[in-house]
Parts: structure tokens; C-alpha cells; sequence
């Protein structure tokens, strides 16, 4: 059982290649993906900024719990600092389970907890 | 006379382009009393405060809580990642 | 809006590279990987047999049903016929939707379904 | 006299080693006397037919379906894909 978290310099790579962790009968990935407009104006992309120790130490918390209450196998959670241009993309979650219930109840909890918080702020570019 | 230093990030640091603020106390505060003061003196950043939480030494804590002045104290307005 | 669907031999490639579709906010991405064992009893793998014409009409008509009733934006729907060792994919579900939460929905309730209406069987090797 | 051939996969072909089985019929059937029929011609069928259902060209079908005997039809017992 394991929680990797990675704070990234601009957009995620398309794929991050983490192989499948041992026990794993699915495999659930999220992508947040920048699109072009922001309350109906258009943008080029999205510029994030984060309290680092603290935003790394809550994914790090909210990994963990979710790890230990849905009995997980991995998570590996990355976003992206700086700017994301459009269509790419800027969040990406990856969870390890042995079912499928409890790795979609997992991504959805931890989506809730990140958008309430973990210090990382976004602003239109 | 207790001397605060709050660290400021995104739409607050913004508002005020801060990326921090020196409070003046009388005496040593809770979190909540310190968010009262933080008005006081930075009117601009009522807005960011109602729905704000501080955070010490990287964890939130609640309004009771007596913050010192050496601990690293921040201000999390409402977060927007993803 | 568009559904993709394929029958591969063997196992899934690690990624498909699909771009994200035009639009796209959330991208959810569902795995199923062999274990190791099976009912308890250690297997090299599992072996895909398909009903192929209505294996590939019913994704299809699932498929479309979800994209209408979540409104997403896409999805691309792939499960392997034949021999997969374990550790290996052998059903990747891609959905591509503007928020996440009609994501999660659609895909849980798509596997409930292929595990119901979709004519393919597996058997322990 | 009317003779059906139906479609066996998974489980039920491996049970009696057979891709299809053909079966007689007296007359015309629905699916529901189609697979009456099936368990009697063919008795180790039975367990795989209590939860099958018939699917007449790649569509699933209720039991008062009459089935043509040039239709394509498949016995689809419990799948267990993904």
C-alpha cells in the first residue's frame, strides 16, 4: 500500500507509466483537463499556485485515509504549478484497487477533498 | 506587543498583491481573533476571510486555537485545484 | 459526441493514446487487470471467448445509451478476445466528459452492464 | 417439421464440448419453449439455461418471442467479461 504524490512545473505528461501495483484488479485514472474558457470567457490556459509544503502534506493526509477507509492497493496523485495551457492537462489521479467500487468511491471522495483542502489555487490566463 | 506574519496566496495575495501581512496584536491570539485583526488592519481582505481558514505550521486548525507568533501561519481562502 | 468500440486480440496495449476529445474537462479512465488467482486457485492467466457480433453491437448500444443519458462527450470502449496473462489489461473504458461527475456515473453503471448484457465469458488458464 | 440451431458459448459449449446444438421442434416455438426443448434434448444444459437467455439475431429476446428457424439464435448464459 502506497501514496506517491508529485507537485509538477506546468502541464502532466499525456501518460505517466506508473505500472500496474501488485494485487491490482483495476485500474482508475482521472484526468482534469484544461478547457478554453472560464465562466464563459475564453482563456489560454490555467495558471496554479500552491502553499507547497502544506498542499504536498494534505494530498499526502487525504491519500492515506482514502488508502486505509476504502482499502486500496496504490494512489499516485500529481498536479500541476505554473501554467497549463489549454487541452492539457493539469491534474491526473491514479488508483490502485482490487474492485472497482471502492476505487470509484475512493477518486470521487478524494476529487471532493482536493477542491476543499488543498491549498493550490488556479487563475485564468 | 505580539507581531504576526500571515502568508498570503492567490486571489488574497492578489487583492492586496501581498504575498504576506505583519499584524499588530496586544497580546497573543487564537485564529479567530487573529482573522478579526487581519480585517482591522487589511480592510481589502474581508472577502477572502469569511470563507477563509488559517493554517499553522501546514495544518488547519480551528478558531480556539492560541497561534504563536514564531509558528509559520498562512491563510487559505477557498482553494481551487483540480 | 462518438463511441469507439473494439475487440482486440490478446492483451491491451499499457495506453491507447487517444487524444482528449474536443471539449473534454474529465477524462476517466477505467482498467481491468488480471490477478494472479482466481476463485482462490493460482492461474497463468484468463482466456476471452466472444460472442463477437453482439459483443460489439451491445457495447455499442450501451455506449451510446450512457453518452446520451450523462451527456458526455465521448467514450472508447476496448476488451480483449483470447489470452491474457496476468497482470495485464483486458478492458479499458475511456470517458471523456466535461465534469467528472457524470463520468464516474456512466462508467460504474457501464461495467454494470457489460457484466450483465455483454456476450463474453471468461475461463481461468 | 420446424429444426432450430442455436449458437453455444463459454460454459455451456464446454459443458457438452459443442458450438451449437440443433433441435427439433414439433412446430414454430418461442423462446421460452425453445429452451423447454433444449433441456430435454440436451439435459446437461440445464443448469447454463435457469439463468440464460436467448438472443435471436444479436438481440436479446423475452420468452413469447417466436423465433424463425433462419434466424440466428444463441443461447447466452451468464457472461463474465471485463
Amino acid at each position: 500500500m502506497s501514496v506517491q504524490i508529485r507537485l509538477t512545473q506546468g502541464p502532466l505528461a499525456t501518460w505517466p507509466d506508473t505500472p500496474y501495483a501488485q494485487g491490482s484488479g483495476a485500474r482508475i485514472v482521472f484526468d482534469g483537463v484544461v478547457r478554453p474558457t472560464e465562466d464563459g470567457e475564453k482563456i489560454q490556459g490555467l495558471h496554479y499556485e500552491a502553499y507547497r509544503p502544506m498542499a504536498e502534506q494534505q494530498l499526502e493526509i487525504i491519500g492515506q485515509e482514502l488508502l486505509e477507509t476504502h482499502g486500496l492497493i496504490a494512489m499516485d496523485i500529481e498536479h500541476s504549478i505554473g501554467l497549463v495551457p489549454n487541452y492539457k492537462c493539469s491534474f491526473r489521479l491514479v488508483i490502485d484497487s482490487k474492485h472497482r467500487k471502492e476505487g470509484l468511491a475512493a477518486m470521487d471522495e478524494f476529487i471532493n477533498r482536493l477542491k476543499q483542502d488543498v491549498p493550490i489555487w488556479k487563475s485564468a490566463k | 506587543m505580539p507581531q504576526y506574519t500571515i502568508l498570503l496566496f492567490g486571489p488574497a495575495a492578489a487583492a492586496i498583491t501581498m504575498d504576506r501581512v505583519v499584524i499588530q496584536s496586544a497580546e497573543l491570539c487564537s485564529a479567530d481573533q487573529l482573522k478579526v485583526l487581519m480585517i482591522q488592519q487589511f480592510p481589502a481582505l474581508d472577502v477572502y476571510l469569511d470563507a477563509g481558514r488559517l493554517a499553522v505550521n501546514q495544518s488547519f486548525v480551528i478558531g480556539e486555537t492560541i497561534i504563536s507568533t514564531s509558528d509559520e501561519t498562512a491563510l487559505i481562502t477557498m482553494v481551487s485545484g483540480g
